[in-house]
């Protein structure tokens, strides 16, 4: 690779890595203020205008707190356990398609971070990894409520895994490939005579919802928060952390929601495609700078979605969780997988 | 090819069949099953035919030792009784557990490539794992389950990284085009074949429990509940064998001379070991294991000789081996019930309180011994012949004098049972196990007196 | 179907990822390490004890739990190793065609088998 | 098919003695060894005096090696059948007087081991030789083993070993002859005499053989098991291992090892000649020594075996035929030692010889019939072992003289321990324990009265059986010399 | 995907021999050395892995995918494996607390 793709590379990358940290602070933010919309209340409005300084004061505030590890627990793991979840949740942006192609100066320059033909698996082998930040985490602290939060938290990521696995497979069935760059591509199809809207919700409705009910158990949110119940649990996996420890853990849960709402946008959302996008005629540059602005866009609605669930939801009895995860959504996506690949193949006898 | 879909459905409705209220319906269940799996798998004989791309190929051979190793799951199964007295909640799982690795072991005596040699070799040992710590709250089974466990899975991964190698020199799995690749080029100049067929080697030593990879045998058999014990020494062991044999001769035949110096050492060393070890124990279970690690040698005797008789011998032998062994574990496990002890002095003075029982166990280690009049003498005279006309004669003066040895271990045995005064009560015996133990008797002497009918079938 | 994707990869095209790693990395660092550096540091027996709800802790922590998370670990691995193998169908699914269709219906039939196996037998049965 | 009926009868009346419970297995299995007796003689009218096989049973067995069950009977087998199906019947009868426990099993034991020993004698394929050869042993070790004496257990088992591992070097050398022989191999009889081997072949394959036999005889120095097997066993097991088996190791060298290893026994013929000559001194100053009146039999008989294989390795006529008809004697005269001796130890509850004296005095009939057998054991002219003896006494001087005057000494030893053990035990004073001493009941006299016949008959008339043998003989040194 | 096999071919075929023999030759002196039941099942999955990536370079330098086939195969295999593996220690740890092999010593060797 020639050095100037490095540089666009490594611009693209850390633009994208900016951009996580940068919404993931500011869905702190946002939640709180979602929250406080839906509970008719203001809301943090102290730092700054409309409190918008709130997560920096929040970020400031953590890392200057104690650094406070228990006694008896494993000093190397108890470090490495929100290390590692912050980790993985920065590296699975890397394959998201945040827009086609630039063209500058003859050079066609994706608005990727990295492809890899099989993106899809690279994300899930790195959120898969995100259970061990949680479950180390949870064992190194030694303590009965944080083992607990993380066992839950491992049982409860593994068995939606599999859901959501299999929904992939459905979708796979449709696209045909396992890159996130040629799923996107392929939405910017016409459908119906519109360009741009080829997306695959049309064709996966079920396949979305068991992925976004499973995009939030995997990402611990309401109502699949059991692993950090508070009524139950104290503060599951991180009772034992504080300062930055604690913030990793945190942020790292926000940087998943958004990679998990990029990711829904860009499987079944159309990504950066747009209704209309070839039709009106715009030079090439602006229609992806567009597509990119209608795909954050996209994202900041689930991300919205999600804060909204929260505080609308109640949060499940663990039995509630697992029979949910394990009798309705995997035979309901493997029911999912077959009618699809029965459908596809019905279309191809017929047409 | 019909018995291992066969199996592996009947293991499956097997397995439903176990959330029904009573266990009683279980046993007649696999045991029609296994009958119908016989059946079966008697109708591919004469009828040679290859699947999924030549993997697999059911001919003679194939078929043969399948008919063996379903015949003796089918005269094991009965001596389970107790377990499904006992309402054992997890009975259907054993049972299918066997049933599947009896689905692994047919892969293994029929296969053509080396992946499903692996599969099967997998599917069998995994089952066994699972079987030999059936026992959940005895301590002994579990360390049983958990040293074949390590064990097992450490030779599984030497066996898999032989395979590599021997796919890097070769490239291929088929065992024919291993055999084509491994004449064609001079083994002695590739080290990448040399050392494939040495770790496989070791691997399916191991497997078969011979030494000097035997270590887990007496361990293993000793924890492990003795009716899975029997399936163990029997089923799993005849499968070994079978695909060891048949990966010598399938695919390194052309390199016989590489690999034969190991193979005898290997022998002698396992029939050492087994027949000397074996004379050392004073718990019947253990020595029966060691005698299995005998047994082991006395079948490798097949592959040293490896001319167009050891086939045939080797057939024979399992049979023989299968069925003595099958009785005489099913002895042990009533009187090691009875008598809460599996060692020699549980059987003292058996000849007096249940004549059928020590009878029956006389036989099995007449066979087990090798004297005439029971299958085991002409399963060693087959083997040895083969071996002689391949002019081994120092193996076999190994292998005679380890006969000898034999007889000594085996012996105690009978003189427990005729010659020391009784210690305990009749031990009652259920009817189909009796009726079992009859046909045992009766087919191990058929074997000894008309042998004819089982030594020339492949 | 357009294909985008580059018609060669080298093992250099994978650098982006070792550049993304190393910016997380380096993230995840800074901040440990910041927070290390400027955070208070007062040791006290209390509270480095372990956290329970202000009652005196008892025992250790990492004492066996439910049999239940096993079982669902060791289900998860089964099925995730499944449900991988569907993976390469999904995606030439269009060129096996029908054959792989009925193949695979056989490979999810006996899924569902275990997968309804395990559920009679009550493995997901929560209390 | 009649050599079939003569080995299978006794085996399938041994099944069906053993539904048979209590007393009636003994007059069951009596009967059943009486109609074999019948069939034996019927064998003997039938047979035509020459050296051909007769009665030729040809099956195949394990037809894919080109192994046949094939058994038929020529003069030689036919005087060891027609010994057997003599003795066995007057076994069972000797022992109607004991009260064994579990008595079904042990007649059926007797029977089984009858048609081991038949086999044996019949077979004419080298592996149904092995089987049946294996086959007599098992009886024999649980009759040992089960009603034995005390130290049963490590006495038979040593005993049982011993013959094992002789006999597994055999089949190992039957094998080996088997794939020598030319084509699609075979190993009958005559297969093996074609052979020929080159020298050094056959001076192993003769040790290979020679152990096995040489442990059944036994030939000193293969003898240790011997005397502990006889003294524990009980008399019947004891008749039937001295009276009939030991002469399995007999009939063995000379069907099995004498003409199919030819080169190697006149290689070795002189070592085995040495070693029986040693073990006919050795059994016989043994035997003087003897306290125990079944050890000094045991032991006696040692001596006499080992004259008996010395005759057999000259290799001559006399020798031969000398084995031939002493086989029959011993068998006679050993089994009425024995039978006598287990009366006394019945009637006084010891074998102590010490212990006895006066006997006589109240049992003319006893002291009769013991001392005929004992006179035909010590080869007095006119009864049988006088026959056999000469014969191969001369056999061994024509082969070497100074063995044959050294092997002479049998006659004056065995006389010397046999009259000492009669002169202490039967004469002198009563004691205690020989107070009232019965003399024989109906029983034992049907036992003994045939007996003291066959010791007339061979001694005065040998050649009703030496004519049964002698062409049969002829053509084995004709195949030996070939 | 037909490219990835060049990526691979890139590297010398002996480096890969090289690599997976030493991590094999790593499990299995875990195997040996190591006393903790969970350890020495790692050391297992090593090895399997070892092979994995051995089988996969041989694959790609010949052009044959049955080497990836068999991969594949090890895969599901090892799952079985570490499901049946791991029940087996935590029923060992249920029974004994323990999971060093040392304690499992009522059954001599």
């Amino acid at each position: 690779m020639e050095l100037s793709l490095l540089l666009i590379k490594g611009l693209i990358i850390f633009a994208v890595f900016g951009i996580t940290l940068l919404i993931a602070t500011y869905s702190t933010y946002a939640e709180r203020k979602v929250a406080a919309f839906i509970q008719d209340r203001v809301g943090p409005n102290r730092a700054g205008p409309f409190g918008l300084a709130q997560p920096l004061a929040d970020a400031v505030k953590l890392f200057f707190k104690e650094e406070f590890v228990p006694a008896n627990a494993n000093k190397f793991l108890f470090i490495a356990g929100p290390s590692l979840a912050m980790l993985t949740a920065c590296m699975s942006s890397a394959v998201i398609p945040f827009g086609g192609t630039l063209i500058i100066g003859g050079e066609a320059i994706h608005l990727q971070a990295i492809e890899v033909n099989i993106g899809i698996l690279y994300v899930f082998g790195i959120v898969a990894l995100g259970v061990y930040g949680i479950m180390i985490g949870g064992w190194a602290s030694n303590n009965k409520f944080s083992l607990l939060g993380a066992i839950r938290a491992a049982s409860q990521n593994i068995s939606y895994e599999l859901a959501m696995g299999m929904s992939i497979i459905a979708l796979l069935l449709v696209t045909g490939t396992l890159s996130m760059r040629d799923i996107a591509a392929q939405q910017g199809q016409e459908l119906f005579g519109i360009s741009g809207l080829n997306w695959n919700i049309f064709y996966q409705p079920v396949g979305f919802l068991i992925f976004i009910i499973c995009a939030f158990a995997e990402t611990n949110r309401v109502p699949f928060d059991l692993p950090e119940c508070e009524t139950e649990l104290v503060g599951g996996y991180h009772t034992e952390y504080s300062s930055m420890g604690m913030g990793l853990y945190l942020f790292a849960e926000y940087v998943n929601i958004f990679v998990a709402s990029a990711v829904m946008a860009t499987l079944y959302f159309g990504g950066y495609n747009f209704p209309f996008m070839h039709q009106l005629g715009l030079p090439h540059n602006v229609v992806t700078i567009l597509g990119t602005v209608v795909l954050f866009a996209k994202i900041f609605f689930f991300i919205f979605f999600f804060m909204w669930v929260r505080w609308t939801l109640p949060r499940f009895r663990y039995d509630q969780l697992m029979n949910l995860g394990w009798k309705i959504l995997i035979p309901l996506s493997i029911l999912n997988v077959i009618v699809t690949g029965g459908a596809i193949l019905l279309k191809a006898e017929l047409f | 090819m019909t018995s291992i879909i066969l199996l592996s459905i009947f293991g499956i409705l097997n397995l439903f069949v176990g959330f029904m209220k009573s266990k009683k319906v279980l046993m007649p269940v696999v045991l029609l099953f296994l009958a119908v799996a016989l059946g079966a798998t008697m109708f591919d004989w004469n009828q040679p035919q290859s699947y999924f791309s030549n993997m697999l190929s059911t001919d003679n051979f194939s078929v043969g030792f399948t008919a063996v190793m379903v015949l003796s799951t089918l005269f094991i199964l009965p001596f389970s009784r107790s377990y499904v007295v006992a309402e054992n909640s997890n009975l259907a799982e054993y049972y299918s557990l066997l049933l599947f690795a009896l689905v692994g072991g047919i892969m293994m005596v029929s296969y053509e490539n080396l992946l499903i040699l692996f599969v099967g070799i997998e599917i069998m040992s995994i089952s066994m794992y699972i079987i030999a710590g059936s026992d959940k709250r005895n301590i002994l089974s579990n360390e049983a389950s958990m040293k074949y466990f390590l064990m097992g899975s450490f030779f599984t991964g030497i066996i898999l990284f032989g395979i590599a190698l021997l796919y890097g020199a070769t490239g291929a799995f088929y065992l024919t085009d291993i055999a084509a690749a491994a004449t064609r080029m001079d083994p002695a100049t590739s080290p990448l074949l040399l050392m494939g067929l040495l770790l496989v080697l070791i691997g399916v030593t191991f497997k078969i429990g011979a030494a000097p990879f035997h270590f887990w045998t007496p361990d293993v058999y000793e924890g492990t509940p003795t009716v899975f014990t029997s399936y163990m020494s029997t089923v799993v062991k005849t499968a070994g064998i079978a695909a060891f044999y048949k990966l010598m001769s399938a695919a390194f035949g052309g390199v016989y001379d590489q690999w034969f110096p190991t193979v005898v050492a290997i022998t002698v060393l396992t029939l050492l070991i087994g027949n000397i070890g074996a004379v050392a124990q004073t718990s019947m279970k253990r020595m029966l294991a060691y005698s299995s690690i005998s047994h082991a040698g006395y079948l490798m005797i097949a592959l040293t000789s490896f001319n167009d008789r050891s086939e045939n011998a080797l057939l024979f032998y399992s049979l023989a081996y299968a069925i003595a062994t099958i009785a005489a574990f099913g002895i042990l496990k009533y009187v090691g019930d009875a008598r809460g002890s599996d060692d020699y002095t549980a059987f003292n003075g058996l000849g007096k309180t249940n004549p059928l029982l020590a009878f029956v166990m006389t036989v099995a280690m007449l066979s087990l011994a090798g004297i005439p009049l029971t299958g085991g003498f002409f399963g060693k005279l087959f083997l040895f012949s083969a071996a002689l006309e391949q002019g081994m004669i120092w193996l076999i003066i190994v292998a005679v004098l380890m006969s000898a040895v034999g007889i000594y271990y085996y012996f105690r045995v009978i003189i427990a049972m005729y010659m020391r005064d009784a210690e305990g009560e009749r031990i009652a015996v259920d009817p189909l196990a009796t009726f079992t133990l009859i046909s045992l008797v009766v087919l191990t002497v058929l074997m000894g007196v008309v042998p004819g009918l089982f030594s020339n079938l492949l | 179907m357009e294909t985008t994707a580059p018609a060669q990869y080298l093992p250099a095209d994978y650098l982006p990822i070792v550049i993304q790693f190393v910016a997380a990395l380096g993230f995840v660092i800074f901040s440990m390490v910041v927070t290390h550096l400027i955070g208070p540091k007062r040791k006290s027996a209390v509270k480095h004890a372990s956290w329970e709800c202000g009652i005196e802790s008892k025992g250790d922590a990492r004492a066996p739990i439910s049999i239940k998370y096993f079982l669902i670990a060791i289900l998860f691995v089964l099925f995730d190793v499944e449900v991988i193998f569907l993976y390469p169908w999904a995606v030439n699914f269009r060129a096996l065609g029908l054959d792989g269709f009925v193949w695979m219906l056989m490979f999810m039939g006996l899924l569902l088998t275990g997968f309804f196996y395990v559920i009679r037998k009550g493995v997901l049965k929560w209390e | 098919m009649l050599t079939a009926l003569i080995i299978l009868w006794p085996a399938l009346a041994a099944l069906l003695v053993l539904l048979v419970k209590g007393d009636g297995a003994r007059k069951i299995a009596f009967g059943a060894a009486l109609v074999e007796l019948v069939l034996g003689v019927w064998a003997w009218i039938n047979f035509v005096p020459n050296a051909s096989t007769q009665f030729l049973l040809n099956e195949p067995w394990i037809a894919n090696a080109g192994i046949m069950f094939k058994v038929g009977i020529d003069g030689i087998s036919l005087l060891m059948v027609l010994l057997t199906v003599f003795l066995v019947p007057l076994i069972i009868l000797s022992t109607a007087k004991h009260r064994y426990e579990k008595p079904s099993s042990f007649y059926a034991l007797i029977l089984f081991m009858q048609t081991g020993l038949l086999g044996v004698f019949t077979a004419l394929d080298a592996f149904v030789f092995y089987f049946f050869w294996e086959v007599a042993l098992i009886p024999i070790y649980f009759i040992a083993g089960m009603w034995g004496g005390e130290n049963r257990v490590r006495v038979t088992f040593k005993f049982f070993i011993y013959t094992v591992f002789g006999s597994l070097f055999m089949l190992a050398a039957f094998v080996y002859l088997y794939f020598q022989t030319p084509g699609t191999h075979s190993s009958e009889e005559v297969a093996f005499y074609q052979l020929v081997l080159d020298a050094g072949t056959q001076s192993w394959l003769f040790w290979f053989l020679f152990i096995a036999f040489a442990i059944k005889m036994p030939v000193f120095p293969f003898h240790t098991w011997q005397p502990d097997t006889y003294t524990t066993a009980p008399a019947a097991g004891t008749m039937l291992l001295s009276g009939i088996m030991l002469k399995m190791g007999i009939y063995g060298a000379l069907r099995w090892l004498l003409p199919v290893v030819p080169l190697g026994v006149s290689q070795w013929a002189n070592v085995v000649l040495v070693l029986a000559i040693i073990g006919i001194i050795y059994g016989a100053i043994i035997a003087i020594r003897q306290q125990d009146m079944k050890r000094l039999v045991a032991f006696s008989s040692i001596s006499h075996v080992g004259l008996i294989a010395a005759g057999l390795f000259t290799l001559n006529h006399h020798g031969l035929q000398g084995a031939m008809i002493q086989m029959l004697s011993h068998g006679v005269n050993v089994v009425g030692m024995f039978f006598i001796i287990d009366i006394i130890q019945s009637r006084t509850g010891t074998r102590e010889i010490a212990a006895m004296g006066g006997i006589t005095q109240n049992t003319p009939f006893l002291s009769v019939t013991f001392l005929v057998l004992l006179l035909g054991t010590v080869a007095l002219p006119l009864t049988n072992g006088f026959v056999g003896e000469f014969l191969l006494l001369m056999g061994v001087y024509q082969y070497n003289a100074w063995m044959g005057a050294v092997a002479g000494l049998t006659i004056i030893l065995g006389a010397v321990y046999m009259l000492r053990m009669f002169q202490r035990v039967m004469f002198g004073e009563k004691n205690e324990i020989t107070q009232g001493f019965t003399d024989l009941t109906f029983n034992e006299k049907a036992v003994l009265v045939p007996l003291v016949v066959m010791v007339f008959w061979i001694g005065l008339h040998p050649n009703t059986f030496l004519t049964i043998s002698e062409p049969a003989v002829l053509k084995l040194l004709d195949v030996i010399k070939r | 995907m037909n490219d990835i096999p060049e990526v691979i071919r890139t590297i010398p075929l002996n480096y890969y021999l090289y690599f997976s023999t030493a991590l094999f030759c790593i499990g299995i002196i875990g195997v040996l050395t190591r006393r903790n039941a969970i350890i020495i099942f790692m050391c297992i999955e090593l090895m399997l892995n070892s092979v994995n990536l051995l089988l996969t370079a041989f694959s790609s330098y010949r052009s044959d995918p049955n080497g990836q086939i068999f991969v594949f195969f090890i895969m599901a295999v090892a799952a079985a494996e570490v499901a049946v593996g791991l029940a087996i220690i935590v029923m060992i740890y249920r029974n004994v607390r323990s999971t060093d092999i040392n304690i499992l010593n009522k059954l001599k060797w």
